[in-house]
């Protein structure tokens, strides 16, 4: 279960104004995870994302789906994007249709499946999202975090095999960003299906994320797991980004005040631990 | 997303009076449309061309692109006139038969096409000339100069700004119709494209009522007023405006007197 | 003015600033020959005229009108850049500009129409300075009349909603091309048959391209009001 | 100065379709200090917002400028909204004018100033913003951070006495939302402006603010200092928002760590005080 299920081969896009904004990414993401893709501003991960599923056409370098080479073919296009599925920032910008049930079911419908099916696989999403209560409700009347989890919906109904998301907690409060990153762990691990997502909340990335690629300017500068990508403290901080609050916190009482700590250490109930065990041997000398 | 805008923004000429680039097109469009000579619209193109690529620093191929974009409909108009019908065939240069009548081309139809022809794209590279030189900001300035009605500019001025915004909204959600197989069938597509219609509407709706508010937060009570951008202000490009023009239209004429009017 | 009539007005705007037709049916920069650019020009003017004064007065009344109806125009300039599906070319006129004349006076469309206009010659180098009088009499203030008339016959004749829709949005198209090629024949009468002659070249020219795309602007006509009355 | 410069008398506001917003709210903003409002989604923060400057007027109770009563006359109105300067969450709703420069003098030309006063305005707010570089590019070409900025310089260059954004933070990445933060200090400490944020972002609150609102479905549930209020931490958790991490981490060490720690620490240097101490505390048992 460990091969990449999307690679990219020194992939490079360039806008039609000539705007660069990829530049020689290449990585791989593996299967039945959770890789959040990390950068300011600008720096692409919406751009590389819309290259995943052939929505842009790289223009030079390659993508790769299941090991294969993206096939740009009318038919190629569709059967990706089923099994490739996205989820954009803004739930306004998706959401197609008056009411939550038909919005789930414009991608299953246009997947030409009988209607039966159709409907066993919108009620499905709606069961694994937790919104069959808002079946019946207008769009319109939804709160901007229900809004985003029928966004979802409606991609998860065409039961992809990656399941990308730009941004996803932008705009929610604390507990919405806690609810729907726990939500998305869970699609990860039940349904095994691969999770993507960018985000600037630094702060999520350890709790909830196997894997990390830090872009910068078009280019990607780090990645590894949580733990490994947030001890290049260096780097993290010249491209715009900060640590984790909780590892800056470890960071400074570890060179600064002679802690004697890990430097590894991004959530709170790792702190907690680290800094237990270090009462521990303190208290033994 | 709209290549003419980037370019105007990034001209070397930008930061001339946009007066002077207008009244410079203008006049150079009359004189050609005016002329109506295969050699004067020859050298419309050329001067604006030039003046586009070389001072202006649009790059070359952008330019000729833009040339082609109104090529349907001058291929298409050109070779409507071109085409005569006809009960004999001497009229013609080339023809052939139809429904007991000719259709072809005859020797005056081919000149004229070739001159409309030409006098069209010279008159679109003047065009060309000013809008890849001038942003939409700076000409509006003129047209405030001018004194255009004031509700029409600034129903410009808004206008002009929402393109931008809904632009990037319908992008958006092109996209993301597209990620659910929006625009894989015919049919889907027509679906797609008026869900699109209709969203970008409410958007649309919507976000003019938010910015009522915005603006009502800053003073607005139904007048747009803001300040004037300053320019490089020089004699110069007026008096080159009509030297060149001057030139076109005395080579027109003295044209004229040689060949009696029949070219 | 209160908030449903607003956004009657709103939804009115919409069906009457759809654009229509291929960016084929402006005519060019520089195509007309001078006095039929002036012409065209100033047969136009009074309606702009007339159009801004009812805009000052209408926004005398409520600011947020001004908004609203440049919104209009911002929306209907990016539907003209969009692409209509199996056709080519995209489509590019305001048109249907008679459902906003029951509102604010087609004056007003006529206006808008003039922006929106103007906006794609010098953006999207579709249409012209010199024939933008041309072009607004023929999508402006022409065709948005044909689109009024015919939805409030068909519904007056107790047809039915899609139907008014569709037929207008259809005949507003067809019309609009009409006067297009009359302009152009006017213009360029033939050599053998004069007006007459050219005017029938034009048209058999322009049908080809004008009838499909009148049609399915008038089916995503209808698509689109129906997706606006479900919201 | 510690005056109230805003109040707000048991205000009830009620939207046109009946939804109930506001259910009584009494608060005092307090001139010079930089005020946060804290609250999930839909709790009533940009409803209270635009009942300040007017745009809403209250169902019933009262809001007080400079402690007179708000004068609702076009005139009343005009003065009030040239001295609370309001900032809009999305800058795309705010900016009108694709000239940065002529959208930014707009407000002030709508002061009726002589045109040379109006220009020296325009160009001070622009610095004090740091936005002179952006004077001759259209407002489309902006970044979504360059544009909130050329959105605050447009309330700034009207000279407000007090300025009151939305959402101010919201969608950009850690810089920038650490020099919007500092960069509205700035302005709070050099030119005595009152600031007042709504914000989403919990972390930010303790590093930047002196005085938190915390509003839940249209009430003022909590408010104090950043330390009196991340005290109440069943409430805060109550109403669907969390504590800062760091203050976080503090309460469980202390609580369940047996740490003793003072449990009112939520930035990252009181936190490493408090250890240093704790430490030296411990060392010298």
């Amino acid at each position: 279960m460990n091969e990449n299920i999307l690679e990219t081969k020194d992939l490079h896009y360039i806008y039609a104004d000539g705007a660069v904004a990829l530049k020689g990414i290449s990585i791989g993401i593996k299967k039945g995870k959770c890789t959040a893709v990390l950068g300011a501003n600008g720096a692409g991960k919406s751009t590389m994302f819309l290259n995943f599923n052939g929505i842009y056409r790289p223009s030079s370098g390659q993508v790769l789906f299941n090991g294969k080479p993206i096939d740009y073919s009318r038919k190629g296009l569709k059967e990706l994007r089923r099994k490739i599925g996205m989820v954009f920032q803004d739930p306004d910008n998706q959401l197609f249709s008056a009411s939550v049930f038909q919005d789930i079911s414009f991608g299953v419908v246009n997947m030409k499946l009988p209607e039966k099916e159709c409907r066993r696989r919108v009620d499905n999403a709606m069961e694994q999202i937790g919104i069959t209560h808002l079946r019946d409700k207008p769009t319109h009347s939804l709160s901007f975090g229900q809004k985003k989890r029928v966004a979802i919906a409606g991609v998860l109904a065409m039961e992809p095999e990656v399941l990308v998301l730009d941004e996803p907690t932008a705009g929610l409060d604390p507990i919405g960003v806690s609810e729907l990153m726990k939500m998305l762990r869970q699609i990860q691990t039940t349904l095994g299906i691969t999770v993507v997502i960018s985000t600037h909340d630094i702060d999520i990335v350890p709790l909830y994320c196997d894997y990390v690629f830090v872009m910068y300017h078009g280019m990607m500068v780090l990645e590894g797991t949580p733990k490994q990508v947030f001890t290049q403290k260096e780097t993290i901080r010249d491209i715009n980004l900060r640590l984790p609050r909780i590892g800056h916190l470890m960071e400074i009482l570890k060179y600064k005040d002679d802690f004697d700590l890990d430097d590894s250490i991004n959530t709170i109930s790792e702190a907690r631990i680290a800094l237990k065990d270090w009462k521990a041997r303190y208290l033994k000398r | 997303m709209i290549s003419i805008d980037k370019y105007a923004y990034n001209s070397r000429l930008r930061r001339r009076d946009p007066m002077q680039k207008l009244v410079f097109a203008m006049m150079t469009l009359s004189v050609c449309i005016w002329a109506e000579k295969i050699i004067i619209s020859i050298a419309v193109i050329f001067i604006m061309g030039g003046m586009t690529v070389l001072k202006g620093g649009t790059p070359f191929p952008f330019f000729l692109r833009l040339l082609l974009v109104p090529m349907i409909f001058l291929l298409v108009g050109v070779f409507t006139i071109a085409v005569n019908i006809c009960e004999n065939q001497e009229m013609l240069l080339w023809a052939i038969p139809f429904a007991g009548k000719w259709i072809g081309f005859s020797d005056a139809s081919l000149v004229k096409s070739l001159k409309l022809f030409l006098r069209a794209l010279g008159a679109v590279s003047c065009l060309y000339f000013l809008s890849l030189n001038t942003p939409m900001v700076d000409l509006l300035a003129a047209f405030r100069r001018l004194g255009m009605p004031k509700v029409f500019v600034e129903l410009m001025e808004l206008v002009y700004r929402f393109i931008f915004s809904l632009m990037e909204t319908a992008d958006t959600i092109y996209n993301a119709q597209n990620c659910r197989l929006g625009y894989s069938s015919l049919c889907s597509s027509y679906r797609s494209l008026a869900i699109m219609a209709s969203m970008l509407f409410i958007k649309s709706y919507k976000q003019s009522k938010a910015l009522y508010t915005a603006l009502e937060a800053r003073g607005y009570e139904g007048e747009i007023n803001v300040l004037e951008e300053a320019y490089e202000s020089h004699w110069g490009w007026y008096i080159m405006a009509v030297a060149v023009n001057a030139l076109l239209v005395l080579f027109v004429i003295a044209l004229k007197s040689i060949t009696g009017g029949l070219s | 003015m209160p908030k449903k009539q607003q956004l009657a007005l709103g939804l009115a705007l919409m069906i009457v600033l759809m654009p229509k037709t291929v960016s084929a049916m402006h005519i060019m920069e520089g195509f007309l020959p001078p006095i039929w650019a002036i012409s065209w020009g100033a047969l136009c003017i009074p309606f702009i005229i007339m159009g801004l004064f009812s805009i000052k007065e209408i926004v005398r009344e409520n600011p947020s009108v001004k908004l609203i109806l440049a919104m209009a125009g911002g929306f209907s300039f990016v539907l003209s850049a969009l692409k209509i599906p199996s056709v080519t070319g995209s489509c590019s006129h305001p048109t249907g500009v008679g459902f906003g004349a029951i509102l604010f006076g087609p004056t007003v469309m006529s206006v808008i129409g003039l922006i929106v206009l103007l906006f794609q010659a010098m953006l999207l180098a579709h249409g012209g300075l010199t024939t933008l009088g041309a072009n607004t009499f023929s999508m402006a203030v022409i065709g948005p009349v044909a689109a009024f008339a015919t939805y409030k016959l068909v519904k007056k004749a107790n047809g039915p909603q899609w139907l008014a829709v569709f037929l207008a949005a259809m005949l507003g198209d067809l019309l609009t091309y009409v006067v297009t090629s009359i302009q152009l024949a006017l213009a360029f009468p033939a050599e053998v048959g004069g007006f007459g002659a050219s005017l029938a070249k034009f048209m058999g020219i322009f049908a080809v391209t004008q009838i499909p795309l009148a049609i399915s602007e008038g089916i995503l006509t209808v698509l689109i009001f129906n997706a606006l009355s479900a919201h």
